[in-house]
């Protein structure tokens, strides 16, 4: 018996790169498998893909999946401006950034935050676990107040919240999980692959070598205890209305991604939060974070923000297609330009 | 003549032939007064008339109500170079017109409005009141009250034209340029111009020996500034993605290319665009996607001044050493620091040679005029392209902002060269694919581009050590070899990028390098030393990494005078650093104040050592 | 004996003396699996044995799981530099133990976990197979399962204590030493210790020739990493802010500074601090908080490596011309750009030199031990605050994470030097003040700080053009004055920064430059070639800029050798570029793969030259 | 008749520094006259402030008051990282900071928001006009989506909030005002100088020159006929409970300020906008957001959260005015460790 293949008649093996190098159980690997499956399962042509990062843990798990995509290991923090490049001279491409909340919350900030204002095509993934786990377990801009580490000591700071930051960026997708919830992670990705502009995943993603103690936060204890789905996702490729019909009216909202696909979300919040609604998201993210909810699910969506080619006014070919007829001006432009510019003609 | 004694100026005037067409004129204004239309209007004119002409700008780092100088050098032998005295002074800033006088050489012109009703102290120059205010009343009676200041900038140009018989139809001609051919502005100008002219055709008895006399010496020539004509190159060069971020003296030019590339490469119906130009939020973010751009296989290039190359540092050595192809226009202006925004300087030599940490050095090119601002343009992107690697295009203020001559420039004759990169067709013929690979021995690998569609395709780039597979490696001798090859395509890239240009004269002792707007000095001083008797060889530097040709022209040469704009005589050590075996023939003359350096200072340093 | 052809090994070690406190030992583990611990006891335990021993890590950039390698240097000779070859083989990563094995020196040993049953099939080298599970089942059997690696470790610690005979005790205080006498971590390792210990007593009949003994050359030495020695200096600088951003292999510095901090400068009861630490958002975060500190009159310093600097470029920039002190720590490592995190390197000389754009050159030290890493820690506040500008101590990974011993560590016998600061009396007793003046001559101006009680006590630093008041000015002459002072200043420097040290031999004709931690190598170089009948002189620099010592150094020398842990030579060529005159003289030796520098490699290449 | 001095002895005019070379007009100019004045009224010790800026037309307005303090023209976007130095080594010092809406919203809002986190007691006003006037009127992240310059084009992103980004980081008093509204721009002054953390005054200070066309929600126009004033703010240097009974109840609410002196809010907002309730600071500004309204006062102030010197721990003496023994650790410590740390004592 063959092993199972999809409509690209690849295996989900082919999907993978170099073995992970990370701790044992550490919650990015986890994440790089949903990676992995969904790509699998989407039947998605590497060579559309591109993988791309900072530095940090997090950071270095594009090298392990899809090992036939190209990719680019950026500079700590600076992963935000190598993706508005890339996807900006190539609209094609489908970035998938990795990040992590030291190179994203701190360092990364300001290039995050103009990122998802200029709504750059990217699945933009947070893998959050309040530390810098690379440098060996220093506190992150997202780490609890109060928390106590044995080597970094108390930290004393609030933490940033990345999907506020977003939102008050203008993000057109944010959304929120974690590392245990498999199908979860796998359902928003899809759909954040298919969202045309930018969409940032928060995955908490627990660091076991240095904080996943479960007084903290960022812990797996800790999330599987405390996780509040907001929603019930399920990711559509092609719209199937007898699928939605099915289900009851009024608990079930579905939002249609510019590429055609749908992410059907089954309300299991009692104040039933509407992700089309931004003020509601503001608030709902506030309200958790002041009452340190771990709220996970879609948070807010809107699929009619320009991207940053749309508000370039590129051109549908990407531009790293076009050829040099397309990209020299002919010798007439010149001659007139010198023209103009000349002296005595 | 009266017996009665005569004053210097008589003195100097007496019996003295004309000047023609040979002396600096010195505008002095307020910043944000509008009289930039006014200058380059004249400046214009007397180009047209055949006559080489050059115009800078002294502006303070402000929007409004600091003084501004602008200088306008008439030379029938065509030099541009700043001088250091001016003959003709138009004093139209109150604040500064006692230090503008003072300096102004004996035997010069003042122009001034009539109204300030200064003393006229000075008895070896010429005095020319004119009556500002009542000029543009009388002629522009409905200017709005915001204008009034712009348009009586007016008043000078057509008392100069007057006096220095500049053709009022250039002038015409001029303000019809500048302001696109829009009826207004230029009817309400030229009316000021005309009565300031036929008021002083009536009322100003000409007491000075300059005048401008037509000449042909500008046939077929144009004016612009650097920073046009470098965003000009690189429209022409294909770029496809600028990200930037506004820095003076910088800015023009990504402003220039926004225009020629909305007019060249935006559909004018559907305003669909074959590029991009993004405003990053820092320098950081700028260099960043210019970088991603590259890396995927665009042109692209980001435009700046030293703040923002220092912030680019990290970047720099992350393009340096995951091969990405990029350019960075390096507009330089005074530095340390933020230094003196609105001055110029080659200050950031040895800064961008080693721009980043570890072992690094970069490609520079020295682009000294417009035509080569030009030139650079799209040739910077073939050597990225194919030394895939960052190019520093390291014009200045003196270049981007100044008003500059040049032949008509010249249509690329080579197409583009996108470099070694490999196609699915190329990757799946070689059955393999590893980016860091040295086939040709010229230390440069192969790339392919994100998209390619072959399973073997792929690579991670990346700024840590790694394999000719681009996979992450500690080896020690991974991390050698990769050294090793980089070290081997700066040797390719010595002979790649443009050579130095000589001009000799015969049986000339001493040599003389220099790079970039300090040429337009050398080029004069050498005329002045000639006269001295000092001959001189030139070798005139376009980009770094130095090659034999510039070796064996020390070689040739006992005294090697290496001149340049900064401090510490940064190329000088460059030079000596690379060529120890010469190092002891090379005399550093470096001299910065924030101006363009003028030739008699060169000449002066070069006595001095000579004499 | 018997007369069976004898195997390659017994015939090495046939009638051989036995080789006493000469090797060196590297041991292969797996990162994250603790065996950090039994590495430093033994380390601890051979040098409490009174020998010369140095211990260098060999670490992967990442957490858990890949190979690592520690190597121990046992020299009765005193040389702490790293040695090509190794002796011993502590073999506990089954992954590498094939080249592990491969690269073993003839005549050497082997430890390895039994369990792993691998082929012996050198016949050159001694193998000793280790029942690892069973003897750590066995001493310690309620170990808790994730400490199993851990304590595993310590097999090979008994082991080696009985093969090459350490003394038992001294392991035991070196775990005593290691947990801070907490018992019961020391009870379990130590039990694995001695059953280890046991175990090889009575089944491992020795059979090399490896051994040590006590000897009284350690006698009131320290044994310590350069970070953390370093940290120790600052702290008794005065340090009142650290603001910093983690980045390996500077990290542990700051470690080691805020434990010292909190024992030294914190109120015990209140919990009140004397100092600052704070963990800045970036570097760029990180050095504005210590320009700020040290304008407003702190001792202030950062810690980073490349990457970090290469963010701090800007800021450099402006407090090298803003004149602001404050001290970075460069803990180097492997660049270009993210490089090796975990490999060590000379490789940011030149970058740092010029760090920023424009006319910039910064004061650098070299410590190339921990004695001096302690001594650099508060002499650079000192430099910092007298001369008003960076100091950059330029540490490596080797220095700043690896063991080292040192002299017990010198109290400092001088009172802090706060440098030109001018009080309210001052301010009053002057009637003026004016920040950026000469009045001393030696380019330093007077500053005061904010707080300052006296109407004309402020100003308005700045890294904009300024005139002495600290006014923004765009004068030339005001930039020129500037400057020229600021090149006054650089000249003071020459001769207040530590001087370098020579050490001479008869006759010598060549002499060798080198810096920091590369002395290791020359040490042991100089002794190897004076073997071979080649003498040598040695400076060693401890800072930049150079001085007079150096150039009558190079003077006495027709070949002088700068030996550097780079791969440009770079401190090569700021030494022709200062010294032109004497550039020929200059051969540079440079070489970086991403470990210590070792002798056998420099002796090669000077008898290559020099033969 | 000598000039009129305040309880320092000092006049207005000594609270004066260089003539502003500021175009005429411009915002930024009178918000240095509010300074001088609230300077003056407070009887500040001048040698106690610090004044601090960034790079911008903006940031050099600090030559311009106060010219007998100390100040530091840093570098653009940095003036946080400055600020976070030279208090922390100076707990006296009172730091004034001028920036601009390029120099906080573009290339500085990774630190100005990292500085707003860690609560670094700075009075931290950005003068807000919405583009880049130094370098001649290029779009800042805070213009208006839509809006048209003749040289700058179209801007195609929307604009971020300065004081949504300081709330989300966290801060401890954010208000925003107009510059055209010199009372209430004193009043605002006067409570953040008390404020013992980061106060951020977004200030909507119009460039004449670039961006003052009355479609521009940052010129003098529209910022007069649109400004909705949230509150009547009168700063009470000292606590005085008569002024406050006089009050309608209900209608006033006062602040206590760290100093001992008092904020008094009269309400002028129908919703009765209450500044200490967080959420409601965050709904009340993201709804001014969404519905494009232009709220002036107190948005969120919070006396209680403690200073970067405080979770510092630092000692009350501000470090700079510690003396060698205080410093430097006697010799015996030294001893102490050495001997710990050898070989065979
Ligand atoms: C400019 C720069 N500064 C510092 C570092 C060191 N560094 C590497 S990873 C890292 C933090 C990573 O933390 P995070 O993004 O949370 O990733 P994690 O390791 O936790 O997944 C730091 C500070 C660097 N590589 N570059
Ligand atoms: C690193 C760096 N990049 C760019 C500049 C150029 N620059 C000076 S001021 C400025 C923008 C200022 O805008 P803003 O902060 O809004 O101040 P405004 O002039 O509008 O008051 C820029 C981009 C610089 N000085 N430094
Ligand atoms: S240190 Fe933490 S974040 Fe890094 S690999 Fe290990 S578990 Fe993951
Ligand atoms: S350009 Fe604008 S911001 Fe700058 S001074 Fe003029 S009005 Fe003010
Ligand atoms: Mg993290
Ligand atoms: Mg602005």
């Amino acid at each position: 018996m063959g092993a199972r293949v999809n409509s690209l008649n690849l295996s989900r093996n082919d999907y993978k790169a170099l073995p992970t190098t990370l701790c044992k159980g550490c919650g990015h690997n986890s994440i790089s498998n949903q990676i992995i499956a969904v790509a699998y399962e989407l039947s998605l042509n590497q060579h559309d893909v591109i993988k791309l990062s900072g530095i940090g843990c997090s950071s270095k798990s594009p090298a392990y999946f899809l090992g036939r995509s190209h990719g680019f290991n950026a500079l700590h923090g600076r992963m935000p401006a190598i993706a508005t490049g890339a996807t900006t001279v190539n609209r094609n491409l489908i970035a998938v950034g990795v990040s992590g909340d030291g190179d994203t919350g701190s360092i990364g900030l300001g290039q995050f935050k103009h990122m998802v204002r200029r709504n750059v095509p990217v699945v933009y993934i947070v893998e959050n676990n309040g530390v810098y786990g690379l440098t060996k377990g220093q506190f992150s801009a997202t780490a609890d107040m109060g928390q106590q580490l044995k080597y970094a000591g108390v930290n004393e700071l609030p933490p940033i919240d990345i999907c506020l930051e977003a939102l008050a960026a203008d993000a057109s997708f944010v959304a929120r999980s974690f590392a245990g919830d498999a199908k979860q992670v796998r359902e928003l990705l899809k759909a954040a692959i298919s969202h045309k502009g930018t969409a940032v995943l928060d995955i908490i993603s627990p660091c076991v070598t240095f904080n996943n103690h479960h007084t903290s936060t960022k812990s797996y204890d800790y999330g599987k205890e405390h996780q509040e789905v907001l929603q019930d996702l399920t990711y559509i490729p092609e719209y199937d209305p007898i699928l939605i019909e099915e289900q009851e009216p009024g608990q079930v909202q579905t939002v249609e991604l510019h590429d055609g696909s749908h992410l059907m979300l089954r309300k299991l919040d009692p104040e039933k939060h509407d992700p089309t609604d931004k003020l509601a998201a503001f608030r709902r993210l506030e309200e958790a974070r002041l009452d340190g909810q771990f709220i996970t699910g879609l948070i807010y969506v809107d699929e009619e923000r320009p991207t940053l080619a749309e508000t370039s006014h590129l051109i549908e070919t990407p531009l790293v297609h076009l050829a040099e007829d397309k990209l020299r001006p002919p010798r007439e432009a010149l001659e007139k330009i010198n023209n103009r510019l000349a002296c005595c003609d | 003549m009266s017996n009665v004694q005569s004053s210097p100026l008589e003195e100097l005037l007496d019996g003295q032939t004309p000047i023609v067409n040979d002396f600096q004129i010195m505008i002095a204004t307020v910043n944000g007064s509008g009289s930039q239309t006014a200058n380059t209007v004249l400046l214009r004119a007397m180009f047209r008339m055949g006559i080489p002409v050059s115009g800078k700008n002294i502006f303070p780092s402000n929007i409004q109500g600091l003084p501004t100088w602008y200088t306008i050098r008439v030379s029938k032998d065509g030099y541009i170079a700043r001088r250091e005295d001016y003959n003709i002074l138009v004093a139209m800033n109150r604040d500064t017109i006692g230090e503008d006088i003072k300096y102004l050489a004996p035997g010069g012109i003042c122009f001034y409005p009539e109204e300030w009703k200064i003393r006229e102290d000075r008895d070896d120059i010429v005095y020319y009141a004119m009556p500002v205010k009542a000029l543009v009343k009388e002629a522009a009676p409905d200017t709005p009250s915001k204008l009034v200041d712009y348009v009586a900038n007016m008043v000078y140009v057509g008392a100069m034209t007057t006096i220095l018989n500049i053709s009022l139809d250039e002038i015409a001609f001029g303000l019809d340029y500048h302001f696109g051919g829009k009826e207004k502005p230029i009817n309400m100008n030229m009316a000021v111009v005309r009565a300031a002219y036929e008021w002083a055709q009536d009322n100003l008895p000409k007491r000075d020996p300059f005048t401008v006399e037509p000449m042909d010496k500008t046939e077929g020539m144009l004016l612009l500034d650097g920073n046009s004509a470098g965003a000009l190159g690189s429209v022409f060069g294909g770029v496809q993605m600028i990200a930037w971020y506004p820095i003076t003296p910088s800015t023009s030019m990504v402003d220039a290319a926004r225009d020629y590339l909305s007019k060249l490469r935006q559909d004018p119906e559907t305003g669909q665009a074959t590029y991009a130009v993004v405003q990053a939020e820092d320098e950081i973010g700028a260099i960043g996607m210019v970088i991603g751009a590259g890396w995927a296989g665009a042109r692209a290039m980001t435009s700046t001044s030293g703040p923002g190359v220092s912030l680019m540092t990290e970047f720099a050595g992350l393009a340096y050493y995951a091969e990405v192809p990029a350019v960075i226009w390096n507009v330089q202006r005074m530095g340390p620091s933020t230094g003196l925004p609105t001055r110029t300087a080659q200050g950031d030599i040895l800064s961008t040679y080693f721009l980043g940490h570890g072992d690094t050095r970069h490609i520079m090119l020295f682009p000294r005029d417009v035509f080569e601002a030009f030139e650079c343009g799209w040739k910077a992107f073939d050597l990225a392209e194919r030394l895939q690697t960052l190019i520093f295009v390291m014009s200045d203020l003196e270049l981007g902002m100044n008003a500059w001559m040049s032949p008509p420039f010249e249509y690329p004759e080579v197409p583009m060269d996108r470099g070694k990169v490999l196609d699915a067709n190329a990757v799946e013929a070689a059955g393999r694919f590893a980016r860091y690979e040295d086939p040709d021995g010229d230390g440069i690998g192969y790339r392919t581009l994100p998209g390619t569609d072959h399973p073997l395709a792929g690579y991670f780039a990346r700024g840590t050590g790694h394999n000719p597979q681009a996979v992450y490696s500690e080896r020690p001798d991974d991390w050698v070899e990769n050294m090793e090859r980089l070290a081997r395509k700066f040797e390719t890239t010595r002979d790649m990028v443009p050579q130095p240009v000589i001009d000799t004269m015969d049986e000339a002792e001493i040599g003389i390098i220099a790079y970039g707007t300090t040429d337009a000095c050398v080029f004069e001083a050498r005329d002045q030393l000639l006269a001295e008797d000092v001959k001189t060889d030139y070798l005139r530097l376009r980009a770094l990494p130095l090659n034999d040709t510039t070796r064996s022209f020390i070689e040739q040469h006992d005294r090697v005078y290496v001149v340049e704009n900064n401090f510490d005589g940064q190329m000088a050590s460059i030079i000596q650093m690379e060529y120890p075996e010469l190092a002891t023939r090379i005399i550093s003359l470096a001299h910065s104040d924030g101006l363009p350096l003028a030739a008699t200072w060169l000449t002066g340093a070069v006595l001095e050592q000579e004499q």
